[in-house]
């Protein structure tokens, strides 16, 4: 606990000379700003190795109790080394790699790192229960809001701006064979031998750099490395990744790997669906828990080892190493041989241990059991290792604990057929072994692969293929070779004391506790004290806290057993998960006129359409007084042909469709099977087999696939072809008491006047000398009205000599919202609108529509049953006793008793009657014409309104049949 | 997400179907002219929802836009077999 | 570009590069200048068949469901087409464009007589077309298609239906039809026509990195001018 | 029928033994006398009789057996969990509370809910950290703007706040929010419910579990039902993996299991079994005050206390029993959310899960007594069950000691599917959240 400011402790780590396996470019500098001061690194230094070599040691403060921290692993997992670079937050400095000019900040330290006010919560440390925000703050109940709002700005983490960044992100598809995930020893073998035998291959590696452990390893190691990164890429059927991970593996191994630092984007999602999966991920070195295991210069030795041989860094100057195998053997060695004082090597496998390390802002001295003191500023730990299983066990494996080995192994008897484990995360082994191991797998995964494609190649399709693939014998499974892993001795912690979770700052004390309380699940220990739930994902943290419970529970480890390995591997941005923004949007063939002339674009599902030109009520007027036109090409249109359409519309529809002549038009109401309304429209009869069928735009989709549902499952043997058209025709209303005039100076090969061309009829033209248009008289707007359907490619040149032509009658471009009053003021319902999910046929205003006396159609018993039952609520037109309040759509009826009787479904002023109309969902009883209502303002007020006729304006529809 | 093994068009990734709920014996439509409210309610709205092999229907919208009936575990979801509705290909 | 002379002009719902009228169609004038060329054929003449998936109609079509086959149905002057077996019982048929009337006459013509059910729709302004081809084509395609393009797969002259950037597109490999300068792998891609517009969006913008460009209006003939 | 409630189910005080032990002096004492915490809930042995048997150890079961010692004083309960408690959908939900409903009914039933939650720290003596902090549901087109008065409206009568705000309103609230026009799917407005928030989902398991226990109740975890006996149409007892219990009262409080649960009463339940995705993002300073919905995009997003947002969406597009998640769910959260808020796109996805969703015709529950005597379900809870379950146990406990549904879930029952009297909430399921 340091509430004191940490003066810059003396330059005690620096640069070393050139390291055999170094990757640094020595012979250049960046420069960076850490916390405001400017500082200098190499090329291929990562934020963290810059820091260290420029003698930096306290690198961020910790979540609860803002205790210094410094580096430990010294990889991606590094809890000490997370900043704000920039505007990014939580990056990991262990990993990132240095960059000009970048602004690197420590997170949530104020007033600075060396002096961190916060830190007054170490003070409390032993009122700080775990979980102790759920005993505290109860009482008084009113003052938990502000409590709450301290409690947030503890919260410990980067900011984000909301300044959107300029950063790219995109995603691609692939279809290797194998995808190898891990680029160490076993998967590069793995990735060259299934290349080898014909397989294309995504190597994808999580580091900079192919290699894994070797890349720090000794001469042996640096020329195993050498040897297999020219095999890999002597391979062109390899691709590798690095700086990228395989994030999951999901169903028919669908496996996101994100790619990160690629030249102009700043991450790629490759959606791979891999023939077969080696997970070569290899292992991961397990903290030490024991009181002061998170002090500032505590490291891990593959920390050690990455720092030394990669980065060329001195971590200390004088080191005690802690160590139970040959990687803490060999950490010894590197700093020995770069002149680091080894003041002590304990060794685990001799019984040896330490007890703590004490120091104020890091490292100062190493107690070791038996009580001997070792003056030392670095503390290296070798005490065992974990195997990252989370893709093998999201493929099915539930690893087991193995005492001998101190880890849960994986059981590669429990993988599916297409998933494959190789290396270190199966048995650890010499190079060679590994090397072996990875080569037997990757033959055998190129081996599954090509019979998967076989299987895959092999299901039952109507495709023709050129040439039907020849069944080949499946090849002989490859043997491989065993990997012993030799003992572990079972180091977790020594019980006095640290922390099981330096990210999330819970410690052993603390876990106890919770465990004594009843949180003594895996499960429940994780959820009631947060350990294993922060930005390492677990991966440092899980194995020692199920050591702990099992300890405390008196159970074993393998009973214990770890939490679920949730996806992703790596946190993963939003940005590349969403990748380029691509919502489909359609347009219709006049969009380039209506944005030429100021139509206010309206959202209607994927479709952009005009809502009004200006001033909807003025495009009401023309269309009442003048003549109007307006693009409806989203209106859904099915060309129906064959024999047995008459049947089909009978089933679908409400109403009856057996006799309707070549010509003639017919409204219908399609109800679902629980009679709720699904969708309406009118269908013209074009010939003989051939019929035109219009749907809802919003039901268009769904309309078509209801039909094709009856077709293929309920009525194969009937004969109806169902093509949709919607966007094949570019659909133009004319309207208005002028439109047979307008239409008349553009049409040819077509007689207008009433006896020839009625109301509900359809006939074909040819219209401003475009051939095969379709016109139809039917009314949505009440007034004398053609809806010619255009060929789409024609729509503009059609729509532009409308309006030229009609000019001198005063043609009016008209928009959805025009639309809306026009069909309000003849009380034509909107499904969807005047009905819901629930309103059933009897309650759309359809009166004498639904035929009960027809055999059946969709949805006939629940009408009947309706019709039988009665009571159900009535749509009804409305009219508010003051004309000028136009009630707010879904505004409320009251009943008299106040309760809700139901509501204003449709409502606008009516420029044709100079007052508010409205239609209504009403129970029966209030659904009398004469009734008055009372209807709630969402403002509060009351106001009454009359129960009429929906159809305001030309209730007896002459204007339409003129 | 699974893949599906269209009968028309082979294996294609779920995200191209549409899942159109349980279909076999359990989704027949009763007959109209005589079934109470109670069969045609159990039509409707009852569910076997079995944790594992379920007869389905299923339709390729983003492909042969056909419906067929698939056999899929509910906990796998493994497909083991599809066909085509209205007659194989 | 507004109407000045009598005879209407069709316009294809994606919008040209420096727009030209050609055959009736306003279309881009500009030719790609790399080997990686995106063009709009939506000018082309389409009719879709609805026939039995086996029978004397699909016989006389000459092609199976999932392949394309080029041929001159029955000499009636339409010239080459390209038949599309691109679903079960479901043919789409390409010609030159302004052939559409005759192209579907000939089909009733030579289809009817098979005394199947059989129904024969000119979708020639129902859907957009546009050709994609240049040795990059397949890559271009992998980032907004999730269909093993492989040739193992996908091999010259397959046809099929999936999504492509969200929107459902009939994808057909059709080399020979590229354009003169293209080398390598050509796909027609074949959509409803309001998605025409969003569907070439999103093309150029996933070939972007390929250095994908806009190119003039191709045709059936292809490389074998 | 229990002889120890009073005729008409009217709640009366339990053996009152409420939880003490939690306060900020409890933390000082043991912090310096460095003594243990009591176990918050003990481990009993599986005893051969209970009155009442509650499968399913979620916040439905358990809060059922707190108000059936604390209202009915009926303590002879065992609430049994194959794993461990809030490991099913209470420990997988994104903790939305609101009670801004479409149905007058729903209305008053979800009230109720958040007005328990709103004491439910103190009743419990465990600090469940309700933070009512706002609910916005955002409005991108006329209809979705129209139902969201719809809501509105119906909110007011019932005497819940509730309003409809403009994006200009909406802006103030949540200032990361895109609400500008030219978006693909500009903000029109939104429902704003002020008493929606977010709660710490096991917290408020944990301390019902904990009261429970303080009256009597027993707790079995890991121990799995694998039979159900029902002799002459009445419930006689139950099979567990611990052996057999005699009960005459048996409640399914379970979720993606109630179907078969029910099979195993030979109960049909008109239910189909989806999974229902949610993921959390690594932490950043707080910026997002609100909890934010949208209808049309499928998403909504909350922040909670330690920093991290909070993502979910509607249910898996087929059914499934599976919980292994997929990919796309992650690509459509995020591509929505940046649609909402492209400044997020640096945020880090630090994990996603599934739970299981049980759907029923008319997004509604299914509460109450089933054919079989004895036999009560509280199940069908789609997407909305956690923040039900403060009412659903209290209502189920008075209608278990009452043997009748009491009111405020009459519209629930079973038998309203055969009746075809759905509930309304169906009609306007296109805004489920």
């Amino acid at each position: 606990m340091t509430i004191l400011p940490i003066t810059r402790s003396t330059a005690t780590s620096g640069r070393l000379g050139p390291q055999p396996g170094e990757v640094i470019d020595r012979h250049r500098t960046l420069d960076f700003t850490w916390n405001g001061r400017v500082l200098q690194g190499h090329p291929g230094d990562t934020l963290a190795s810059a820091l260290t070599a420029a003698g930096e040691r306290v690198l961020s403060r910790s979540y609860k109790y803002h205790r210094p921290r410094g580096l430990s692993t010294a990889s991606y997992l590094d809890p000490g080394a997370l900043f704000q670079v920039g505007d990014e937050p939580n990056v990991r400095g262990a990993h990132r790699l240095l960059r000009e000019g970048d602004d690197v900040r420590s997170q949530n330290t104020w007033p600075s790192l060396a002096f961190d006010l916060k830190a007054v919560n170490g003070l409390a440390g032993r009122f700080l229960a775990p979980g102790f925000y759920y005993k505290t703050f109860i009482k008084p109940e009113r003052l938990w809001p502000s409590y709450e709002k301290v409690l947030r700005t503890f919260v410990h983490a980067g900011e984000i701006s909301p300044v959107p960044g300029t950063e790219v992100y995109d995603k691609r598809y692939a279809h290797p064979d194998v995808v190898v995930a891990g680029g160490g020893p076993a998967g590069m073998a793995a990735a060259v031998a299934a290349a080898r035998a014909g397989a294309s291959v995504l190597l994808v590696e999580e580091e900079h750099q192919l290699g894994g452990h070797l890349r720090w390893g000794g001469s042996a190691e640096l020329a195993a490395l050498r040897e297999l990164t020219a095999a890999v890429a002597a391979e062109p059927g390899i691709e590798v990744m690095t700086d990228s991970v395989a994030g999951a593996r999901f169903d028919d191994n669908w496996i996101p790997i994100v790619q990160r630092s690629l030249p102009g984007v700043a991450e790629r999602l490759v959606k791979a669906r891999a023939k077969t999966l080696v997970v070569a991920a290899g292992l991961i070195e397990r903290p030490y828990v024991f009181a002061g295991n998170d002090l500032p210069g505590v490291l891990l030795s593959t920390g050690v080892r990455r720092l030394v041989n990669l980065h060329a860094v001195r971590p200390g100057q004088r080191a005690v190493v802690l160590t139970a195998n040959p990687d803490g053997d060999a950490a010894a060695a590197d700093l020995a041989r770069v002149g680091v004082d080894v003041a002590a090597v304990i060794d685990a496998r001799r019984g040896e241990g330490i007890v703590a390390a004490h120091g104020r802002g890091g490292v100062q001295s190493v107690e070791l059991t038996g009580g001997r003191r070792v003056e030392a500023d670095l503390l290296v730990t070798a005490v065992g290792w974990t195997a990252p299983t989370s893709l093998l066990n999201q493929s099915g494996d539930d690893p087991v604990y193995d005492p001998r080995t101190a880890r849960f192994r994986p059981d590669p008897a429990r993988l599916p057929d297409n998933v494959l484990a190789a290396g270190g995360i199966v048995g650890e082994g010499s190079t060679d072994e590994l090397v072996a191991h990875g080569d037997a797998t990757g033959r055998e995964a190129a081996r599954r692969a090509a019979r998967v494609a076989r299987r895959l190649a092999a299901v039952p399709t109507a495709v023709t293929t050129p040439r039907p693939p020849v069944p080949q014998p499946d090849a002989a499974p490859v043997v491989v070779p065993e990997l012993v892993t030799p003992d572990h001795p079972e180091l977790f912690t020594n019980g006095t004391g640290g922390f099981v979770d330096q990210c999330e700052d819970v410690g052993l004390k603390e876990l106890r506790t919770a465990i004594r309380e009843g949180y003594d699940s895996v499960e429940l220990l994780k959820r009631y004290t947060t350990a294993t739930m922060g930005p390492t994902q677990g991966k440092l943290e899980t194995v020692n806290m199920v050591a702990v419970l099992a300890q405390a529970t008196g159970r074993t480890m393998a009973e214990t057993g770890t939490t679920t390995w949730r996806p992703m591997y790596a946190p993963v941005t939003l940005g590349a998960l969403a990748g380029r923004p691509s919502e489909p949007v359609r347009y219709s063939p006049m969009q380039p006129w209506h944005e030429r002339h100021g139509a206010v674009p309206l959202v209607a599902g994927q479709w952009i359409r005009p809502e009004h030109y200006g001033d909807p009520a003025a495009e009401v007027t023309a269309v009442r007084t003048r003549v109007g036109i307006i693009d409806v090409t989203p209106i859904g249109k099915l060309d129906l042909r064959g024999p047995d359409i008459p049947k089909l519309l009978e089933l679908l529809y409400v109403n009856k469709w057996q006799r309707l002549a070549v010509g003639r038009v017919r409204y219908g109401v399609m109800c679902a099977e629980d009679g709720v309304v699904l969708d309406d429209g009118v269908t013209g009869r074009l010939g003989e087999d051939h019929y035109l069928c219009s749907t809802t735009s919003s039901g268009a989709a769904t309309v078509w696939e209801w039909v094709e549902n009856w077709l293929q499952t309920a009525h194969p043997e009937w004969q109806v072809h169902v093509t949709p058209v919607t966007t094949a025709y570019a659909s133009i209303n004319v309207a208005g008491p002028h439109s047979r005039e307008l239409v008349g100076r553009l049409v040819e090969g077509l007689d207008l006047a009433s006896e020839a061309f009625g109301y509900m009829n359809v006939r074909s033209a040819t219209v401003a000398g475009v051939a095969d248009c379709v016109l139809w008289r039917i009314g949505f707007t009440g007034e004398l009205s053609y809806e010619i359907h255009v060929p789409a490619a024609y729509g503009l040149h059609v729509w532009e000599r409308l309006m030229a032509a009609g000019e001198d009658l005063g043609v009016t471009p008209f928009g959805v919202e025009a639309q809306r009053i026009l069909r309000l003021e003849k009380g034509h319902a909107i499904v969807g609108q005047d009905t819901d999910g629930l309103t059933q046929g009897f309650s759309a205003g359809l009166g004498d529509l639904i035929k009960l006396d027809k055999p059946d159609f969709a949805g006939k018993p629940e009408l009947a049953w309706q019709h039988e039952r009665g009571g159900h609520p009535r749509l009804v037109g409305l009219r508010p006793v003051d004309p000028t309040i136009v009630p707010p759509e879904a505004s409320q009826i009251l009943d008299r008793d106040g309760s809700i009787a139901g509501r204003i479904t449709s409502s606008r002023m009516s420029p044709t009657l100079g007052r508010a109309i409205c239609l209504g969902q009403l129970e029966p009883d209030l659904a009398e014409i004469g009734t008055r209502v009372t209807v709630r303002h969402p403002d509060g007020r009351d106001v009454v309104a009359e129960v009429t006729d929906p159809v305001h304006v030309d209730p007896e529809g002459a204007r339409q049949r003129v | 997400m699974m893949l599906l093994p269209c009968p028309w068009c082979g294996p294609r990734s779920a995200t191209e179907f549409r899942f159109c709920g349980e279909a076999g014996e359990a989704g027949a439509r009763p007959d109209p002219a005589t079934a109470t409210p109670e069969q045609w309610r159990r039509y409707l709205y009852l569910h076997a929802n079995p944790r594992g092999w379920s007869t389905e229907s299923w339709y390729h919208g983003s492909g042969c836009r056909r419906y067929f009936t698939a056999e899929r575990h509910t906990l796998t979801n493994e497909v083991r077999s599809t066909t085509a509705a209205g007659g194989a290909p | 570009m507004s109407e000045t002379s009598e005879e209407p002009i069709a316009r294809s719902p994606i919008a040209p590069q420096a727009p030209v009228v050609r055959f009736g169609w306003e279309i881009s004038a500009r030719a790609a200048r790399g080997d990686l060329s995106l063009s709009d054929e939506t000018p082309l003449a389409k009719v879709a068949v609805r026939a039995p998936f086996r029978g004397a109609a699909a016989d006389a079509l000459g092609v199976g469901f999932g392949r394309t086959t080029r041929t001159d149905v029955d000499g009636v002057g339409v010239g080459d087409v390209l038949v599309v077996g691109s679903g079960p019982g479901e043919w789409l048929v390409l010609a030159a464009p302004g052939r559409g009337p005759d192209l579907a006459a000939a089909l009733t013509r030579r289809l009817g007589s098979s005394g199947e059910f059989v129904s024969v729709i000119d979708l020639t302004h129902g859907r957009a077309l546009v050709r994609l081809a240049g040795r990059a084509a397949p890559q271009v395609l992998a980032k907004v298609c999730g269909i093993d393009l492989s040739d193992s797969v996908t091999p010259d002259g397959a046809a099929l239906r999936t999504t492509v950037a969200r929107v459902v597109t009939d994808v057909v490999r059709d080399d020979r039809g590229g354009p003169p300068s293209s080398v390598g792998p050509s796909y027609l891609l074949h959509v409803e026509r309001s998605s025409g517009q969003f569907l070439a969006g999103a093309l150029l913008d996933a070939g972007a990195e390929f250095g994908l460009e806009t190119g003039t209006f191709v045709g059936l003939a292809g490389r074998d001018t | 029928m229990f002889a120890t409630s009073n005729g008409n189910g009217h709640r009366r005080n339990g053996n009152g033994t409420r939880p003490r032990g939690y306060s900020a002096w409890d933390l000082v004492r043991h912090g310096i006398t460095g003594s243990d915490w009591p176990r918050a809930w003990r481990e009993h042995d599986l005893r051969d009789h209970y009155d009442v048997v509650i499968i399913g150890g979620g916040v439905h079961g358990l809060a059922a057996a707190h108000y059936l010692a604390q209202n009915h004083g009926i303590t002879d309960v065992a609430v049994l969990d194959r794993s461990w408690i809030g490991g099913g959908g209470s420990g997988r939900n994104t903790s939305i509370l609101r009670s801004n409903y479409l149905t007058p009914d729903g209305v008053r039933f979800y009230d109720r809910s958040v007005k328990l939650y709103e004491h439910l720290a103190a009743d419990l003596n465990f600090n469940v950290m309700f933070s009512q902090r706002g609910h916005l549901t955002l409005a991108h087109n006329d209809a979705s703007l129209r139902t969201m008065r719809w809501r509105t409206e119906v909110n007011k009568l019932q005497g819940v706040d509730s309003e409809v705000i403009d994006a200009d309103e909406v802006k103030k609230l949540v200032p990361y929010l895109d609400t500008s026009s030219d978006t693909r799917y500009p903000i029109l407005g939104a429902l704003y419910h002020p008493p929606g928030g977010i709660v710490r989902h096991d917290a408020v398991v944990w301390g019902y579990a904990r009261a429970a226990d303080a009256h009597g109740v027993h707790i079995h975890q890991k121990t799995e039902v694998t039979g159900i006996d029902v002799e002459r149409g009445r419930v006689t007892g139950v099979q567990t993996s611990r052996g057999r219990i005699a009960t005459g009262t048996v409640l399914n409080a379970t979720a993606g299991w109630s179907s078969l649960i029910s099979d195993m009463a030979g109960v049909a339940m008109p239910v189909q079994t989806f999974p229902l995705q949610a993921a959390v993002t690594e932490p950043v300073k707080p910026f997002l005050d609100t909890v934010v919905v949208s209808g049309t995009l499928h998403v909504y997003v909350s922040q909670t206390d330690r920093g991290e947002l909070v993502f979910g969406a509607s249910v898996d597009p087929f059914a499934s029993y599976s919980i292994r998640g997929s990919l796309e769910f992650s690509e459509g959260i995020a591509g929505h959310v940046l649609e909402l808020m492209p400044a997020l796109s640096r945020m880090r996805l630090l994990r996603q899960w599934a739970g299981l969703c049980d759907m029923t015709p008319d997004y509604s529950p299914i509460m109450g007594p089933t054919e079989v005597e004895g036999f009560y379900v509280d199940v069908g809870w789609g997407t909305y069950g956690f923040k039900a379950g403060p009412v659903s146990g209290e209502a189920m406990a008075d209608c278990i000691a009452a043997g009748r549904p009491p009111e405020i879930i009459s519209a629930f029952g079973l038998d309203r599917f055969l009746a075809g009297r759905l509930v309304g909430e169906k009609g306007a399921a296109a805004v489920g959240h």
